[in-house]
């Protein structure tokens, strides 16, 4: 590849020109920054501009682009160059003369920071390189589906759909999961009033049909290894005999498992065979196939059955589920009309105490469901138990206030849905490396570091933590869909299965060119490691938020880049620095802050270094900016990719160059946490309290250094931070560490 | 406006909220050419005017950072804003589509500098803030819009203001004389994401949203928690300005009303929930709230959100639709009503009424460009009528953000299964 | 303006010495300004109103109104029929509408009109007096006829219960319908915008089955035309016009209350400000004089 | 009439929701109610109510016969009709109520000196004599309805009235003799003769 050649680009736009000495930032390009070509220009994203950048890229061999003008965040777009190259932003606009005063006072530091920021763009343009992109793309493009119920095989036809290869493996004997018991669906038509066909038969006729799709019946995976592009997986039959194959991305749809109905006794679970559970009466419904649905005791015709919502739902009872299953207040509505549309005698009484039927299919099917005259009574169950032949059923009417005692044939107890999500990878050890064993709970069987299966992530579902982001999985190329994410119904279902097949094609095609899943898409940089130098302290295996990196028998980290999500978490965790990427690393970071031009003890001009999350932290500071807020010109900002990424030699390297105060801004941790890394954030928190101990090394105040938690709204807060810091600095003094 | 290329591989997303540009970014990052339309100046819809999610209590602007980082970084993804669909004809894999783009008077040049802002003097209500608060008539929505670039209201066009504001710029990036542009694109599958709107709150006389300025909608309540919104975050009645501490919140305000919107709309319930927790978060223990509702739709595991919000004792849950709000010479709204939980009545004066305004689908039954298959609550249905048509989120039913991105991803698919038979891709 | 013709269903209370016979004055002298011509339904019968229900049951009532509607497309065929009684026009309009929405019942009423030789076609519209001011003439041209604009007086519009639900005027809200308003402002004079008892319940016919709870009713509806500083209450119901004035003494005994609210008709109303003298514009027919109005009558 | 009470009971054992729905006018629509109670407090009268609309239709539902047919709840319709203009499932609440307490009546289950329902009767019976409702006649068939002491009592109260609608021509004694009327009365009775027969065979009430 081409020596480096560093072109530096000084915008005078937006009022740089008025309020900067352009000309000597030129001059410190080429002189401190050894650019070798430093312009300035007086509105550097016109087309103009914007044109001499590309003609320096492809006639003077510039491959190290500097942009001295406004934020990253800005003109994006205008600056998105073609060629093998590096881009820099110095944000002189919004990170400079936006918070800054426009007076004679301020003019001396607000160039001091400008000619800074412009230091550090060329130092860091000296130590980038241009991502090459993954060296091992995996190219396989044939999806692996895990179960064989309707998410399953929705996932299935809709990727062959769009023309992708598909392979189901289906641990029972057959095709259809918990469906294939229904009786009928809730309709996902107008106008939503009558119970319609699953549909079942005929998906399993069209997966047959289609020659894209393969089945594997009786199987189960018996170990998942690679990533996105190259998955490896055993799969193996009842018999065990075992078949390895590959594939390009794994979609998980094992479903759910009911709620055990036996735990409910006070409802009259297990007590008598006239109380079932939702799948339950599917079967009775099923059987009976539109005729008359009789006692399961005694085969007696029903006359009344009542419906107990929310069994062992919503409770805060020990054994019982916290939360709600969102489809059985629809479901039961189906029921009873099994019942009322056979004959509308039978009376069928559906106790509730919220009637969650939402948007317009909920409460047109509602509606139906009266006019039908299925009984709606928000009521409380006490207890269900057999007596004289039938089953009374005693509950709180909540409108008539009024304990009542009814009598039923049949009652329905509509149970939750639980994930069927496989091992808990934070309560099971994970075994060593060389003594890996295959799991029979597990669904998946990875071989990761850490661990056999997706990490659950609320009442041991394996849904996203993002709202913004509900495919955000934390093992990339691997997708979750259907009950096993979140409690649903067939319809969500579908939905949710296409949406996790799009996800699965995306991740294949970004495999192949290398290229990484969002939150930083398209990022075709990944993290290269200096195998001399490691110390196998495992520390990058376990730390890393998507499991990317596995471990071989010596310990030393195994890297899979297209799992891998470029955040960084590893090298920032690496306490001998042999992890980087080519335009993200230990060099590009440390070696900007030690281009600052660091003013003596006693001029009175403390530097403040801030480390700031590009996603939240740096946009807050952004947008401070817009809005004519304004902060220490001592500040230092440099974005990061995630706090996580932070290594602790940086604050050692600042504090040793005789800065005065580090700042470090992430987003929210803990159980609610906004990191996009997961635990990004949490990390940076956890390796800055070590921090302590260096500064006392130093004998420097532990204020010195600060760790926050910003959002990106914290717009007036951030700026307030450093404003803080710089008032500590104020009260115990300059760093002596200035050489 | 430069030349856009499109073919009948090309997939056609209306709408840049958080659904729309989903489904564009998703199906771009698969590799497909897409063009996402926005009616607005800027792309982020619904969700970039939301202080924060349910149940999480994040901020909004966190995901919309995210999703304009992969939007501005995406080569396959054209984004042509002010711009609506006037027609579309043909069939699935090929579709002729006309465009009308009305003039932002502000060109590419533009740098957010924001010089035009200082000196233009006009000013409209703020359509971001939902009417509450002013903004000028050269203005960005808010400090995330992308474009980040400014636009001229029409309104001062042909005004001193305009010629000022024109003086002021230095790039020329201010053209008076931009003209409404009408195009025509060849498109293989259309994702249509217009989402909704919440439902106008006058039509439902009882609770005298025209006639009583204490009682606002949940999207107005919304604006004012945020601290970039008309009020700076300080919970005021727009009455007479006094902060509000004991706040009503009414329940399916025009939902599940055959009168009004036959449907639920799903999310109100959550947003109430939500916004009572602005109330601690401002005021610690010092605030009063009563939710009145029919049914408590707090859906699967968000069911916790609900018990958490039970658990407040400030909070007061009251099983009823109120039945008129009448005011007192304070100016409180008073709820009268009866508790259906045992039949108790009531005459509540509250600080403050919020309308839990339901979701009304922002195009109406016949303003589509072309004929679908819509449900009686005017929601694009999952028809094969529909061909290379898509809905995605809220067009489709009342969904939360959630469900609307799954509903977008999904939608993404189905619209790469046209092109790539198109492209003859298959096998 | 040509003349226009209606089909007219007076009712009980309007004839000669009935409760709203005052009523009835004031609508002759009004429609005769505006060239209205009302022909009365011949031999017409009681609508039976919203309380005979109990006495009679559903077929029974339909069938009242049942009889009036086919006697008027038998003598009137082609014109609307018009109420100035609100539970007149309720019980007809209602009849009316369920006739047509359920054939069986329609069947069902000509088998029991058959026995008076009468059938039913069910093909006209009913309509309140109201509703053929505003939509047929429009506030403008009632407006052109104002002789005696009524400056200076402050006018409470009380549109009750049934000239307002569950039709109402079209265009209108149930909660806040704004035609008495505008028709009090048409005359010139000053209606009462923030009057909240507009559309409350005087208790209609329950006032003489439950007087004590009813004039409890009336009295909120009284003290809140005070509060709004009215001169006046107008009203376009005659059940409303009755509760809400002959009762004001007997409120006052119960709730030391000093009540002398004039009610009248907005028919009253206009007959004044059109020019017409006390006794056309029906004034002579109020237990409380509404004073102002005979003053301008008397001009 | 009792005895039509015991045959209901006997048809309809246990279901009261459909003895409503066959018997009641409007009384499909009981089965639609949603609980939100936007009625009751949409009610003139509604503090007079023992059970409130949307509680009538829940003990409907919840096979509450007598406590529905022996109260005197729906007999404080006024006839708004703001519930019918607010319910969010356009349930014709009014004359639902107004069908309760006529089968109520016609069970004799309602309750007894139930004012308003002697005052219907009185109405309905005034009204179908001529075919017009005399006034005078049922104001003093009102005031004497619970006897003659009662009636002198309410009539002294209601003198004042009385005179007043005398001196201002809105009441008159010729009225005592005949007064209005149609002239084919004959007619009428007819109609309201067979329309009863229809309506009575219709929900099971015979040789009335």
């Amino acid at each position: 590849m081409a020596d480096a050649k560093i072109g530096a680009y000084i915008c005078k736009g937006c009022g740089l020109g008025e309020r900067l000495e352009t000309k000597q930032l030129v001059t410190i390009a080429t002189r401190e920054g050894k650019a070798g070509v430093a312009k300035e220009h007086d509105f550097l994203c016109s087309a103009a501009g914007v044109e001499m950048i590309q003609n320096d890229i492809n006639n003077e061999g510039v491959n190290r682009v500097v942009i001295a003008a406004c934020s990253r965040r800005a003109k994006t777009e205008a600056f998105a160059f073609d060629g093998e190259i590096t881009l820099s932003r110095v944000n002189l606009r919004e990170g400079v003369i936006w918070v800054r005063p426009d007076t004679d006072e301020a003019r001396e530091t607000t160039e001091e920071m400008a000619a800074d920021y412009v230091r550090m763009g060329c130092a860091e343009a000296k130590y980038m390189t241009p991502p090459a992109s993954a060296q091992e793309k995996g190219s396989n493009n044939h999806l692996l589906v895990v179960g064989g119920g309707m998410s399953g095989m929705t996932a299935a036809i809709e990727a062959a759909k769009a023309g992708y290869p598909v392979t189901i493996v289906e641990k029972t004997g057959a095709l259809g999961g918990a469906a294939a018991n229904f009786y009928k669906r809730i309709p996902d038509r107008s106008p939503y009033a009558e119970p319609m066909d699953t549909g079942i038969d005929a998906m399993i006729k069209t997966i047959e049909a289609d020659a894209k799709i393969s089945v594997k019946l009786n199987s189960t995976i018996t170990k998942t290894s690679g990533a996105p592009g190259s998955f490896s997986a055993d799969i193996t039959t009842e018999s065990g005999a075992t078949s390895t194959e590959n594939f390009g991305a794994i979609i998980m749809a094992s479903g759910f498992k009911s709620y055990d109905m036996n735990l409910l006794p006070e409802l009259g679970g297990g007590k008598s065979p006239d109380v079932v559970d939702q799948m339950g009466l599917e079967k009775l419904a099923k059987a009976a196939n539109g005729g008359a649905i009789k006692r399961p005791s005694d085969g007696r015709e029903i006359k009344k059955v009542i419906f107990v919502q929310c069994a062992g739902q919503r409770s805060e009872k020990e054994g019982h589920l916290s939360y709600c299953s969102g489809h059985c207040c629809s479901t039961s509505i189906k029921q009873a009309m099994y019942f009322k549309d056979q004959n509308p005698d039978i009376e069928t009484d559906i106790l509730f105490t919220d009637l969650r039927t939402p948007g317009a299919p909920g409460e047109d099917f509602y509606r139906s469901g009266q006019e039908k005259g299925i009984t709606f009574r928000k009521g409380v169950v006490s207890d269900v138990s057999p007596a004289g032949g039938s089953l009374k059923v005693k509950f709180k009417d909540l409108i008539l206030n009024e304990e009542i005692s009814d009598e039923a044939d049949l009652v329905v107890l509509a149970t939750g849905q639980v994930a069927n999500a496989g091992v808990d990878i934070e309560a099971v050890k994970q075994d060593e490396p060389g003594e890996w064993k295959v799991n029979a709970d597990s669904i998946l069987n990875m071989n990761y570091r850490q661990g056999k299966d997706l990490p659950h992530l609320k009442h041991g579902f394996n849904d996203s933590h993002f709202i913004c982001f509900p495919y955000e999985t934390r093992r990339t190329g691997i997708y979750t869909c259907g009950p096993v994410r979140r409690p649903m119904d067939i319809q969500q279902a579908i939905e949710d299965a296409t949406g996790a097949a799009l996800k699965a094609i995306q991740a294949m095609e970004n495999a192949q060119l290398g290229r990484a899943a969002h939150p930083r898409s398209g990022d075709l940089s990944y993290p290269s490691f200096r195998k001399e130098g490691c110390t196998q302290c495992k520390r990058c295996t376990v730390e890393c938020p998507f499991g990317a990196i596995d471990e071989d028998e010596r310990r030393y980290p195994v890297f899979n880049e297209s799992r891998c999500r470029r955040c960084g978490t590893c090298m920032g965790a690496c306490p001998v620095r042999v992890i980087s990427f080519e335009n993200y690393s230990v060099e590009t970071v440390g070696q900007q802050l030690k281009a600052v031009d660091m003013p003596d003890e006693f001029s009175e001009k403390p530097r403040i270094l801030v480390l700031a999350c590009e996603n939240d932290a740096y946009p807050a500071l952004d947008m401070a900016a817009q809005q004519g807020m304004q902060y220490s010109a001592f500040t230092r900002v440099i974005p990061v990719r995630c706090l996580g990424s932070v290594n602790t030699i940086w604050i050692t390297d600042a504090l040793n160059s005789g800065y005065d105060g580090a700042i470090l801004m992430g987003c929210q941790k803990g159980d609610n946490y906004q990191c996009h890394f997961v635990k990004g954030s949490e990390l940076a928190h956890m390796r800055m309290s070590k921090i302590d101990d260096t500064l006392k090394t130093l004998n420097l105040e532990q204020e010195r250094v600060a760790t926050y938690e910003v959002a990106i709204t914290d717009i007036k807060r951030a700026p307030q931070l450093i404003e803080d810091m710089a008032a500590t600095i104020e009260k115990i003094g300059m760093s002596p560490f200035k050489f | 406006m430069s030349e856009v290329i499109a073919t009948n591989q090309t997939i056609l997303v209306v709408g840049g909220g958080i659904s729309g540009l989903t489904a564009a970014l998703e199906a771009a990052e698969c590799g497909k050419q897409v063009i996402l339309v926005e009616k607005n100046p800027s792309v982020g819809g619904r969700v970039s005017q939301l202080y924060k999610y349910f149940p999480k209590l994040c901020m909004p602007s966190c995901g919309l950072e995210i999703n304009l980082r992969r939007l501005k970084a995406n080569k396959n993804l054209r984004l042509l804003t002010m711009t609506e669909v006037t027609h579309v004809e043909g069939d699935t894999g090929n579709y002729t589509v006309t465009l009308k783009t009305t003039p932002r008077y502000v060109n590419e040049n533009c740098t957010a500098c924001g010089e035009c802002a200082k000196v233009v003097e006009t000013e409209f209500a703020s359509e971001y803030n939902y009417g509450l608060g002013k903004r000028k008539g050269a203005y960005l929505n808010h400090p995330m819009a992308h474009p980040q670039r400014y636009i001229l209201d029409a309104r001062i066009i042909g005004t001193p203001d305009a010629d000022k504001a024109k003086a002021a710029c230095k790039y020329d990036a201010i053209e008076l004389d931009m003209q409404p542009a009408e195009t025509q694109l060849t498109v293989g599958a259309i994702i249509w994401a217009t989402g909704w709107k919440p439902y106008d709150a006058a039509k439902i006389q009882p609770y005298g949203y025209d006639r009583y300025p204490n009682v606002i909608t949940s999207v107005e309540f919304e604006r004012m928690a945020d601290p970039f919104g008309p009020t700076g975050g300080k919970l005021l009645r727009p009455g007479d300005g006094k902060e509000a501490k004991n706040v009503a919140f009414i329940q399916c305000a025009g939902s599940r009303d055959v009168n009004h919107l036959a449907h639920c709309s799903r999310i109100c319930c959550m947003a109430t929930l939500k916004q009572t927790t602005y109330l601690r978060e401002k005021y610690a223990d010092d605030f009063k709230s009563t939710v009145y509702y029919i049914d408590i739709r707090a859906i699967d595991r968000i069911d916790d959100f609900y018990q958490r919000v039970q658990a407040d004792t400030n909070i007061t849950f009251t099983k009823s639709k109120v039945a008129n709000i009448t005011q007192d010479k304070d100016g409180n709204p008073v709820l009268h009503g009866v508790d259906t939980e045992g039949y108790h009545r009531y005459s509540n004066p509250h600080d403050l009424c919020v309308l839990a305004v339901g979701m009304e689908p922002s195009v109406p039954k016949d303003g589509f460009p072309m004929s679908i298959k819509l449900n009686p609550e005017g929601f694009v249905e999952q028809d094969p009528a529909n061909g290379g048509f898509f809905a995605a989120g809220c067009s489709s039913d009342a969904l939360d953000v959630n469900r609307a991105v799954q509903s977008a991803t999904a939608s993404a698919l189905r619209a790469i299964q046209v092109v790539n038979k198109v492209a003859g891709m298959e096998g | 303006m040509a003349k226009k013709s209606y089909s007219f269903y007076p009712g009980c209370s309007s004839q000669k010495a009935a409760s709203s016979s005052n009523y009835q004055v004031s609508v002759d002298a009004m429609c005769d300004v505006l060239d209205i011509e009302l022909n009365e339904i011949p031999d017409w019968n009681c609508c039976s109103a919203s309380i005979g229900y109990a006495g009679g049951g559903e077929l029974p009532r339909l069938a009242l109104s049942a009889r009036n509607m086919a006697l008027s497309e038998q003598a009137h065929p082609g014109q609307d029929i018009v109420a100035t009684c609100a539970a007149c026009w309720l019980s007809t309009k209602e009849t009316q509408e369920r006739l047509h929405s359920d054939k069986d019942l329609l069947a069902e009423t000509n088998t029991a009109l058959a026995e008076a030789g009468l059938k039913l076609k069910n093909d006209k519209n009913v309509r309140h007096m109201v509703e053929v001011l505003i939509e047929d003439l429009g506030y403008d041209e009632l407006g052109k006829h104002v002789k005696k604009p009524l400056e200076g007086m402050k006018i409470a519009g009380y549109v009750g219960c049934q000239t307002n639900r569950p039709f109402g005027i079209a265009g209108e809200s149930f909660e806040n319908p704004m035609y008495l308003d505008k028709l009090i402002n048409t005359m010139g004079a000053e209606a009462c915008e923030t009057y909240e008892k507009k559309v409350s319940c005087c208790g209609g016919a329950l006032a003489f089955s439950e007087p004590e709870k009813s004039q409890a009713l009336i009295k909120d509806i009284i003290e809140s035309a005070y509060d709004n500083g009215a001169d006046m209450i107008v009203t376009p119901c005659p059940v409303c016009q009755m509760n809400t004035e002959v009762y004001q003494d007997q409120i006052n005994a119960k709730y030391g209350t000093k009540f002398k609210m004039p009610v009248v008709y907005y028919s009253t109303l206009m007959s004044v400000a059109y020019g017409k003298n006390g006794k056309e514009a029906g004034l002579n027919g109020h237990i409380i004089p509404a004073k102002q109005l005979e003053a301008i009558a008397g001009k | 009439m009792s005895n039509y009470n015991n045959e209901m009971v006997e048809k309809f054992r246990g279901n009261f929701l459909k003895e409503v729905e066959a018997n009641v006018e409007e009384g499909d629509w009981v089965k639609m109610c949603m609980q939100c109670g936007v009625c009751s407090g949409s009610c003139p009268l509604g503090p007079h109510w023992e059970h409130p609309p949307q509680e009538i239709f829940m003990l409907i539902r919840a096979n509450k016969r007598e406590e529905v047919l022996n109260s005197s709840s729906m007999w404080m319709c006024t006839s708004c009709y703001n519930c019918i203009a607010r319910c969010p499932r356009g349930l014709p609440i009014t004359h639902i109520m107004h069908g309760l307490a006529t089968y109520a009546k016609r069970l004799g289950l309602a309750p007894k000196q139930q004012a308003t329902a002697k005052f219907a009767q009185l109405f309905w019976d005034n009204l179908v004599k001529t075919g017009r409702v005399n006034e005078l006649k049922l104001g003093l068939s009102l005031y004497f309805m619970n006897g003659i002491g009662e009636g002198i009592k309410t009539s002294l109260k209601m003198k004042d009235i009385g005179l007043g609608m005398l001196k201002t021509k809105r009441m008159s004694p010729m009225e005592m003799l005949g007064g209005h009327g149609c002239k084919d009365a004959k007619g009428l009775h007819a109609i309201l003769k067979k329309a009863k027969e229809i309506e009575e065979a219709k929900i099971g009430i015979h040789g009335a």
